[in-house]
């Protein structure tokens, strides 16, 4: 059954609670190194990082179905795990810049690979099809050409990671009792 | 997917300055070059430079670049502060864009680090050694313990952990009974210091575990002497050794002092107590080769000479 | 120079047991076989061979060997040692020779690990389980906390050290917010045992943080009402949290309780207190899905209430 219909189902409910709850201590610890970020580098505006965000190209992850108009549950988890994988992935950037911090961005790598996978299990057992993704190995690291490039760019993971974060938690809000 | 696909071009703007490092109090230069060209927004714009060190706006000299490359110089006639960010911005649409980022620091070379002394601890055969490390260069430096023999080219022998001042050289990295030569050695980005060369055998440092009075008797007929043995510590059962004893009535604060004791022997006499006085006993030894530290003073045992 | 040179062959004698552990308790039967010709001094002499364990003589019966071999055969009827040699001696030229041993442990098989309960440290998200080890194999026995979710194999979460019957699963072998099965498993040379599975959300068993009572003010104009302000610690911050207040005055030994407080709200009115008294308030968390622990009480904070 689709998702939506399954919403009164208790599983999917204490599914739904369980991971508002992950969601919100994943979202905390983004706005933790959002804040060592800001201390260590003084990168705390985005406003002020405009024109260098058009140098390193953001791609942002689509995340369509997870909004009004076109809000399809099933889809939407599949764009959760898609741009929790690019997270997972990205974040390696953000380890090597502060590497005093490892142990905090290794956890928020850990928590999206788990959210990811709780979502997958939780797809699964509705009947749903999903993908499975190759065990967290790191991709290629970005080559930054300065200092300046790669503190930016790990600014900028944060602050989309957030924002991303937010929308997914949306989501699920709107689909728990 | 990778959310970062990076420009591929040597970005917008950079900033370039004469050394991330300098001298503390001296001057520094920088240039903040911006290709508009390559700043999408920018194209063809006029382009105003300015600067900020950390939070404070600083002004500099916005001038004739060549073809679509804006420069503006900076000169901070005495840079002052151990460390700081020069960042470069630009206005764009109404706002205030930071384009580039010179992190700079200062300090001093290395001080020469001095009063370098190193104990041989006889349960690991670990060489401690510690040192002064002098005036505070405020700039990462490495210091490194190094150690080297006439045969072999220096090592490094220990590096001190946490900023500390002392080290241990494992026992792997020694030679034993034979000169070695000891020094610190510092480096920093301005410049590098040595510590003065210490020549010893570590084994002419060891620090010998204390011997262990086993036993005090009075000796008859005479009473004004008294027996003692002590066992020297295992650590040190292999060495030539010299101990010192010493004695005291507990009010009386001055110890009286016998010399000379050959170690290994475990047994001596002293003689000259008083009669039916309690006396507190140490003993401490050294290798007899007379370099090296003297031992901790043995604990201490009392004895209470017969009446007469 | 090797100083043990060996014969290269099977050695002169060797003694064979049925297993080498056994249980305590049971039978343990040995041969020991002497190959005379292998044995140098002992070609073609009679061979009596004879045996020890530990310190203790027991009898074997020699029997007809083959060719140049002899054989003795020894049975223990009752193994009651934790551990014990058992030496085959021959006697040459007047003396009696060790010539092969055999090493036997006796115990039991592990004791099924219960009691099996775990908590989650939410400053650094380790699960710490602990269990009832069951009584002593007597036998080296390895232990293993296992865990497994519905996706993945088991693995081993972390295995005590030192003997002990808890340890630590890191973070990373973790699946938060969704069931896991923890159980331990133990196994020595007697078998295996296995604790009762625990199904858990390692969430579900948080060890909370108490949270900070930051202040307490009279709320005029019906003085017996206080108005209290909270802090939930950082670590529980994203949880929805359940909360009780107690508070008495000193000498009271009764607490009253206030209870269903929502975690997040940080302000609450508690009123029916007398006036001009001095009470303690202390506060307390859980999740609100009422799964898992409390956390232990806050510190206690006292307020005097106004006089009439």
């Amino acid at each position: 059954a689709p998702l939506a219909e399954l919403s009164g189902d208790q599983d999917f409910q204490l599914f739904l609670h369980k991971n508002l709850e992950f969601t919100r201590k994943i979202k905390g610890d983004v706005a933790a190194l959002q804040r060592v970020v800001c201390d260590t580098f003084q990168l705390c505006k985005e406003e002020e990082l405009l024109l260098v965000q058009q140098d390193l190209r953001i791609t942002q992850v689509a995340l369509e179905h997870c909004h009004r108009p076109s809000f399809q549950a099933e889809a939407c988890f599949s764009q959760i795990r898609n741009g929790l994988h690019a997270y997972h992935s990205s974040l390696a950037a953000v380890l090597e810049l502060l590497p005093s911090h490892a142990g905090l961005v290794e956890t928020l790598q850990l928590d999206a690979a788990n959210l990811s996978s709780n979502i997958q299990q939780q797809m699964e057992d509705l009947g749903l099809d999903t993908v499975t993704f190759p065990a967290e190995g790191r991709g290629p690291l970005p080559a930054f050409s300065s200092r300046f490039q790669h503190q930016v760019g790990g600014f900028l993971i944060l602050a989309n990671f957030q924002r991303f974060l937010e929308t997914a938690y949306r989501a699920l809000r709107h689909l728990a009792r | 997917l990778l959310l970062l696909r990076l420009g591929g071009t040597l970005g917008c703007a950079s900033v370039d300055v004469g050394s991330p490092v300098v001298l503390l109090g001296s001057a520094v230069t920088a240039s903040c070059s911006v290709r508009s060209r390559l700043c999408r927004g920018l194209e063809g714009g006029r382009v105003r430079i300015s600067w900020m060190l950390d939070n404070e706006t600083v002004a500099g000299s916005q001038c004739c670049g060549t073809g679509d490359t804006e420069v503006s110089n900076l000169t901070l006639p005495q840079f002052n502060r151990m460390q700081a960010k020069l960042w470069c911005w630009v206005e764009w649409n109404g706002t205030k864009q930071r384009v580039g980022l010179a992190e700079i620091r200062a300090g001093y070379p290395p001080a020469k680090p001095s009063n370098l002394s190193c104990l041989l601890n006889l349960s690991d055969y670990g060489l401690t050694c510690r040192w002064e490390p002098g005036a505070d260069s405020h700039l990462p430096t490495s210091v490194a313990l190094k150690c080297s023999t006439s045969r072999a080219p220096a090592v490094t022998g220990c590096t001190p952990q946490g900023g500390r001042s002392h080290c241990t050289v494992p026992r792997r990295l020694l030679q034993l009974y034979r000169q070695m030569e000891i020094w610190v050695a510092a480096s920093n980005a301005l410049g590098t210091a040595e510590s003065e060369r210490l020549r010893i055998d570590p084994m002419d440092v060891a620090q010998l575990d204390p011997p262990a009075l086993r036993s005090i008797q009075s000796v008859p007929p005479q009473t004004d002497c008294v027996a003692l043995a002590w066992a020297v510590a295992p650590s040190s059962a292999h060495m030539e050794l010299r101990c010192e004893l010493r004695y005291r009535p507990p009010e009386d604060p001055a110890w009286a002092l016998v010399t000379g004791i050959v170690g290994q022997a475990g047994t001596a006499q002293c003689c000259g107590l008083l009669f039916g006085t309690r006396y507190l006993f140490q003993m401490r030894c050294r290798r007899h080769s007379a370099r090296g530290h003297w031992s901790e003073w043995s604990a201490a045992r009392n004895h209470t000479t017969h009446e007469k």
